[in-house]
């Protein structure tokens, strides 16, 4: 499994060439090239605002990239809507989560890609199955939900992101695209989410992962790309960094170190 | 169709000189826009425009704060004669004073026949609502009928108002109100069959809207009433239901003339400063059709002229 | 992905120590139907207390008839509502296919299912320009909406004035094939020896669809999500300007049913019928529970908002009150339907949120 | 806690590499007004090009009168809609207003200027019963109001012939002090030798008064916040339902102001004046720019978007355009006008988000 | 400083007696106490859903508990909005954030607060003083903003997060509430909002953290109140536990390192 570490892992799924994305007279993003191969954990660091979750919003269809071109397996790729993208088998955890908060539990778990049971004009939603599923992938999360009928809205802010990161994992087929999916975790929930990701990438996904945790970027990353203000400051391979320089680049990661000395306090990262 | 005088043409100011093919009027009427009643006025209107070779532009708003800015508008436009329903002549003093200052003669019609000389039109073509539904209430008294039912289509308007007052006073006793909505003939109908069935006594309904007497027979035939149906204005639904009996009669106001005859008055008085009815209001009804009457006139209605 | 992962066992009946119990009454109380329900049963108990012809089979027949057309407009109103969007135009529009069927049977002399088709090919034109429009620019429904409106009230009056030179259709009732459009869309039914209105049928059935539609199907769940969240349904897929523009078209068809029987009930057709009635579908969906934002509503509720509705508006003239003081009455019964509403879900609100 | 921290020396002018330049002519073109204006000049353009009558000064006098009363309502109305509501008897309180002026002029021979007084009060009465109710029980206010609406409809037929007999209010022009109450509310400006109505004054000064507390005062930060999340707003403090009742009876005073307008002016008042009129405020204010969601709009925009409908209906009228066609063309007109809008900002969209 | 470890810190500023919070059926608090005293930070941990937003919520006047006591200097309160908080000086970070999207920065910023200059009918908002504030506040966070009057809706996530933060800052006069203010935060942006945590705390006010990352509890935090399944677990003084056992406490913390040993990969925790 560490051949991956090093080795470029076949052909890229997905590959980006000097992406650019504008809103009106922001410039978000600037001529950023990389790619998602299959197999591999492709981590994007940077800074707030450095254009991350927009990077993966070109990724999975949501914007159109202003400049720059999109390459799917190898074929120029665009996705006019997250239906394309999402028909190509990539499944995204949006930072925002992407539910309806006046939906119940199971009805955003399956939004947009129904289960349906019956024929002709009696083909329906296949609830039972949908509430079996939700729960089941929930669990799994260690996420023992009340009531799969209760409103998403009505979820703690953990719970909303567990279901997110299930319904992505359930249905991402070739790549899965996760934006700071353990922000809201708590410890265990968090290390479920990163066996989840080693477990995709182990069946052969392509996985970009965004966090803002050098402790939780450095164990399952294979690449590290870093933005900065819009732009890429590299791209590398995890054999190239250490995590003590990974967290260097995030922006002086050891600021807890030496802040827990600054406090004149015990303990400290 | 008739002369062409093919004289001198320095606008309509005054009036008294234009030619009659340079003529323009407007008809400034509170009709809501696809009102029965309203829209034979109309027709009439445009039938004399086109009879007498004039141009005549018709408009129509039921508030009357938006009737005098049409009234306003048609100033600016500097037409040669305005044609003006006065169902409020308060509200409509400033504009027509505005007009008449400008030099343009106004004719009224339909119902303000007191107030139209002292706001200096030049004549009145109609027939007072209230007139009008004293007519209906009267024949209403003849025929026997001592509870009567009167179905207002529109709340609040004044004209609707005026009908119900007059049959009061025709009637001797107090008509009873019902509220309905014109634009929902079957709730309407749903509506005056309820009233129906909770009282029984009613025993003549006077609607004042063709077309709300037609669902109106339907409802007392639902309520299994033997209510008697009648109704201000004919339209040829209304002429058949005389015909078969189903409604008794129709007060008729022969609006067709409150639309023809004020561009005739017009047009006289533009090529000719004749006047007519010579400070007196000409009026135009109420005339009754029942079954005595009605095979004369049944295909007229079907036209849009009756 | 859907490999095996180590699940708790924990089957999905077991208590939970977070979740308090909760008596089935309470329960019931809380779904979005069940709130206007008590609406209806106290407008029903009130008018039924003061009037016994309200209560006969006669005054339920009447009563029944005015919530069905209501009702059937409604229930569409109410999906599209729920799909985030209005339609000034359902009004107006079933105004002009009562007029398009009356004008194609009569003018243009076609038998009369014949002239209900292509009103109906109109009505579905029209939903999907709606439709179309509303998703392609971006623009709120309800400016949209309000332009085809005004164009569609225009467009009754200057056509029919057209073609009949008066602003009725007439004498539908002689077209060829009318005697089975009556059946299918304007006779009674007798029951208990009392004839009810056929609509009321068509009101049950359009209600049960919408309901099915909305609560067991695909289309269903995206038209809850187009309207929670359009941004966030498109991100996972929902094919959203799909869905609001069916939805569009199902107001349509449900102005081209309400036209259609309106057109053969009353065999002549004014210019300006439906203008203005918009507004009343919005409010019976609102007072079955839909949210104006979206996203949240049921179509029985809006349904028993017609019902509502309905009763109040018939339940007036039945008490004979001073039909000066009507709207006075209608708007206080509104008030008291959905206040009281508000009041027995506040109690029972203890069993959720 | 605002202790000094080590700010970074760079100064709110420093050119930052993440922006990109825009033109200060698509910066202007991105404003919700200036949206509106774009439709209003194209309406302009349109209607002037074809009628030299529009275009003089008794014809602009004559669309800026229409606009004018629109507008005051159509402001108000956008207040409201950005503080999150709706309210539909804003249409008939203008007539309540119109009426007890009237009434208590008239008919219980007041002083007019008691009877303006005394209609303010009922006016502030109403607006505030509107905002407790809403408040109170988070009943949308859609409903609510419409509620009121029918109402008052009801009170306002019902009074009226309770005390006149009749569907009308006569003789205003002889309640004492009407000289006076005509010059500040009914009277006539000339500028050039053309009077213009004085209403249109009152138009501009409210779009100010309204357009500086929107933006430059804490209540018009709090209509935005309270309109755009009403629970995030109450949880960092802001008074929330005060803000909300405030604004009800800023609309019922916008009511009062145009009911004594017209009560004054035309000296006699129907008891069905304003019903109707909530839908075109509304209309107005959304072409202007604001959301029916809440939380964004402008009221120099409803000022604008009255102006493009009063320019729009007496337009139709100057170019003799067939009146059955009516309200086919101001339906697409209206659709032009905010289509073009829609145009404009779309390629100016470049210029922000 | 370090005497505020075990010391009380003085009499309790705000103190819970057995609250409980029920939402319908749904029981999310039950028999919570505990105190936030002067000069002291209080974590509340715990896992996804244990009710440790609900339990700020009711702090901050936005719940009302169901059952129990809420004590203000010693004084019984009764909270029945947040303003009644904010003017007891207790400001809170939401979880939610609670930022109006369409809303600039500068105006989300002052919202409910705005300062005015004139006088009588002229008082009005002082825009100059607002913006000029909220980019000095931003600034200091090491948040570079474009553009004050940027609405808060086009912000990234982190972005969004440290205006919440700056505001309460500025605003919190006695309690500052914190709700994972980290969670989206880049590594310096963490490490600027744990300075300021422990600036406030030296400064007299008290402060409640919730965080689920240990490496930022155990630093700033002098008390540790536990939350499972809207439980109390226990309240415990920094010099009660080390950082090994609250990692522990907060279900598996050390998951990450076993995580990273089974995944067959150098580096880990
Ligand atoms: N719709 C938009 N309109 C204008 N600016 C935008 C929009 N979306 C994003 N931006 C800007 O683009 C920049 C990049 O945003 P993005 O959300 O990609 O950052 P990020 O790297 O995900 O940050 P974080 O770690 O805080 O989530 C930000 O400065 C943001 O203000
Ligand atoms: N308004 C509500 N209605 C019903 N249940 C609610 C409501 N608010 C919260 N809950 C429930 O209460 C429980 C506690 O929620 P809370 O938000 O306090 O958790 P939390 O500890 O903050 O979790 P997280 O770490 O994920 O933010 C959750 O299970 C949630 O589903
Ligand atoms: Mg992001
Ligand atoms: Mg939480």
């Amino acid at each position: 499994m560490s051949t991956a570490t090093d080795a470029p892992g076949g052909a890229p799924l997905l590959e980006l060439r000097g992406i650019g994305k504008d809103f009106g007279s922001v410039i978000a993003l600037e001529g950023i090239s990389t790619a998602v191969r299959a197999g591999q954990v492709t981590c994007v660091l940077g800074d707030n605002g450095a254009g991350k979750s927009t990077l993966i919003k070109v990724l999975s269809g949501v914007h159109r990239p202003t400049r720059g071109e999109l390459l799917l397996d190898g074929e120029p790729v665009d996705f006019g809507a997250p239906r394309d993208a999402l028909d190509a088998g990539i499944a995204t955890v949006y930072q925002d989560l992407a539910m309806i908060p006046l939906m119940s539990i199971w009805r955003n778990f399956f939004l947009g890609s129904e289960p349906t049971t019956g024929w002709g004009p009696f083909r329906r939603f296949d609830r039972a199955t949908a509430k079996e599923v939700t729960r089941r992938e929930l669990a799994a999360m260690g996420i023992d939900i009340r009531d799969p009928d209760q409103p998403v809205g009505t979820l703690s802010g953990g719970e909303r992101q567990s279901v997110a990161i299930a319904r992505a994992v359930h249905f991402g087929a070739r790549v899965l695209i996760l934006d700071e999916p353990t922000s809201a975790l708590g410890v265990k929930q968090a290390a479920v989410v990163l066996r989840y990701i080693a477990q995709a990438r182990d069946q052969g996904l392509g996985v970009v992962f965004i966090t803002h945790n050098p402790h939780h970027a450095h164990p399952v990353g294979d690449r590290f790309l870093l933005l900065n203000r819009g732009r890429s400051m590299g791209d590398f391979a995890k054999g190239e960094v250490t995590r003590e320089q990974l967290t260097e680049m995030m922006a002086g990661g050891d600021e807890l170190t030496r802040l827990a000395e600054e406090l004149g306090r015990p303990g400290g990262a | 169709s008739t002369e062409n005088s093919g004289g001198g043409d320095e606008g309509g100011d005054g009036g008294g000189t234009a030619a009659s093919g340079d003529l323009d009027f407007a008809v400034v009427t509170h009709g809501a826009a696809g009102d029965a009643f309203w829209d034979v006025v109309q027709n009439g209107a445009e039938a004399a425009g086109e009879d007498l070779g004039v141009g005549v532009d018709y408009q129509s708003d039921g508030d009357p704060q938006r009737q005098s800015q049409l009234i306003e508008a048609a100033v600016n436009q500097d037409v040669d004669g305005i044609v003006v329903s006065m169902a409020n002549p308060d509200a409509l003093e400033d504009s027509i004073s505005a007009a008449t200052e400008a030099g343009i003669p106004v004719v009224t019609i339909n119902s303000g026949a007191e107030r139209s000389a002292e706001f200096g039109a030049i004549g009145h073509v109609g027939q007072d609502e209230t007139i009008a539904g004293i007519g209906a209430g009267q024949r209403l008294a003849q025929d026997g009928a001592t509870n009567v039912l009167c179905v207002v289509h529109e709340a609040g308007n004044i004209g609707l108002e005026q009908r119900c007052d007059g049959a009061s006073q025709g009637l001797g006793s107090d008509v009873q109100l019902l509220q309905v909505d014109i634009n929902d003939l079957q709730a309407a109908q749903s509506t005056i069959t309820s009233q129906l069935q909770s009282n029984p006594s009613i025993d003549a309904v006077l609607t004042l809207n063709s077309a709300v007497a037609s669902v109106a027979a339907s409802a007392a035939a639902d309520a299994g009433s033997d209510a008697a149906i009648a109704t201000f204005d004919l339209n040829a639904d209304v002429i058949s239901a005389i015909q078969d009996g189903t409604i008794s009669f129709a007060v008729d106001q022969q609006q067709y003339e409150q639309g023809y005859l004020p561009i005739v008055m017009l047009k006289l008085y533009a090529e000719n400063l004749n006047t007519v009815g010579g400070g007196q209001a000409v009026l135009t009804g109420p005339g009754i059709v029942d079954a005595e009457n009605v095979d004369e006139i049944a295909d007229l209605a079907s036209a849009g002229t009756r | 992905m859907s490999t095996t992962r180590e699940a708790p066992v924990d089957g999905p009946a077991r208590a939970d120590e977070r979740v308090a119990r909760v008596g089935p009454w309470r329960r019931l109380m809380v779904k979005p139907e069940l709130g206007s329900l008590i609406g209806a049963v106290v407008i029903l108990g009130f008018f039924s207390a003061q009037s016994d012809v309200f209560r006969s089979l006669a005054g339920v027949a009447n009563w029944l008839d005015v919530a069905s057309v209501l009702g059937i407009m409604a229930v569409a109103v109410a999906l599209l509502m729920i799909g985030g969007h209005f339609d000034l135009s359902a009004g107006v529009m079933t105004g002009t296919t009562a007029l398009t069927v009356g004008i194609v049977a009569v003018e243009l002399q076609q038998n009369i299912w014949v002239a209900i088709a292509a009103a109906l090919v109109l009505a579905l034109g029209i939903g999907a320009f709606n439709g179309w429009l509303v998703t392609r620019t971006g623009l709120p429904s309800f400016i949209i909406t309000l332009g085809t409106f005004l164009m569609l009230q225009g467009l009754n009056l200057g056509l029919t004035k057209l073609f009949t030179g008066t602003v009725i259709v007439r004498g539908i009732a002689d077209a060829p094939g009318y005697h089975s459009a009556e059946l299918v869309l304007a006779s009674t039914i007798d029951v208990f020896g009392q004839p009810f209105r056929v609509a009321v049928l068509w009101w049950l059935l359009v209600t049960a669809v919408a309901s099915w539609v909305l609560l067991r199907t695909r289309f269903g769940n995206w038209v809850f999500a187009t309207g929670g969240d359009e941004v966030a349904s498109r991100n996972v897929g929902v094919p959203a300007q799909r869905t609001t523009i069916v939805l569009f078209m199902t107001t349509a068809t449900a102005a081209w049913l309400v036209g259609s029987i309106t057109a053969v009930r009353l065999t002549s057709v004014q210019a300006n019928t439906g203008t203005g009635q918009e507004l009343i579908y919005i409010v019976a969906a609102v007072i079955g529970g839909c949210l104006l934002t979206g996203g949240f509503g049921s179509a029985i509720g809006a349904a028993l908002g017609a019902l509502i509705f309905g009763m109040t508006q018939q339940g007036i003239v039945y008490l004979n009150w001073d039909a000066d003081w009507f709207y006075f009455f209608l708007g206080a019964m509104l008030l008291l339907a959905v206040l009281t509403n508000r009041l027995v879900r506040r109690y029972a609100e203890a069993a959720r949120r």
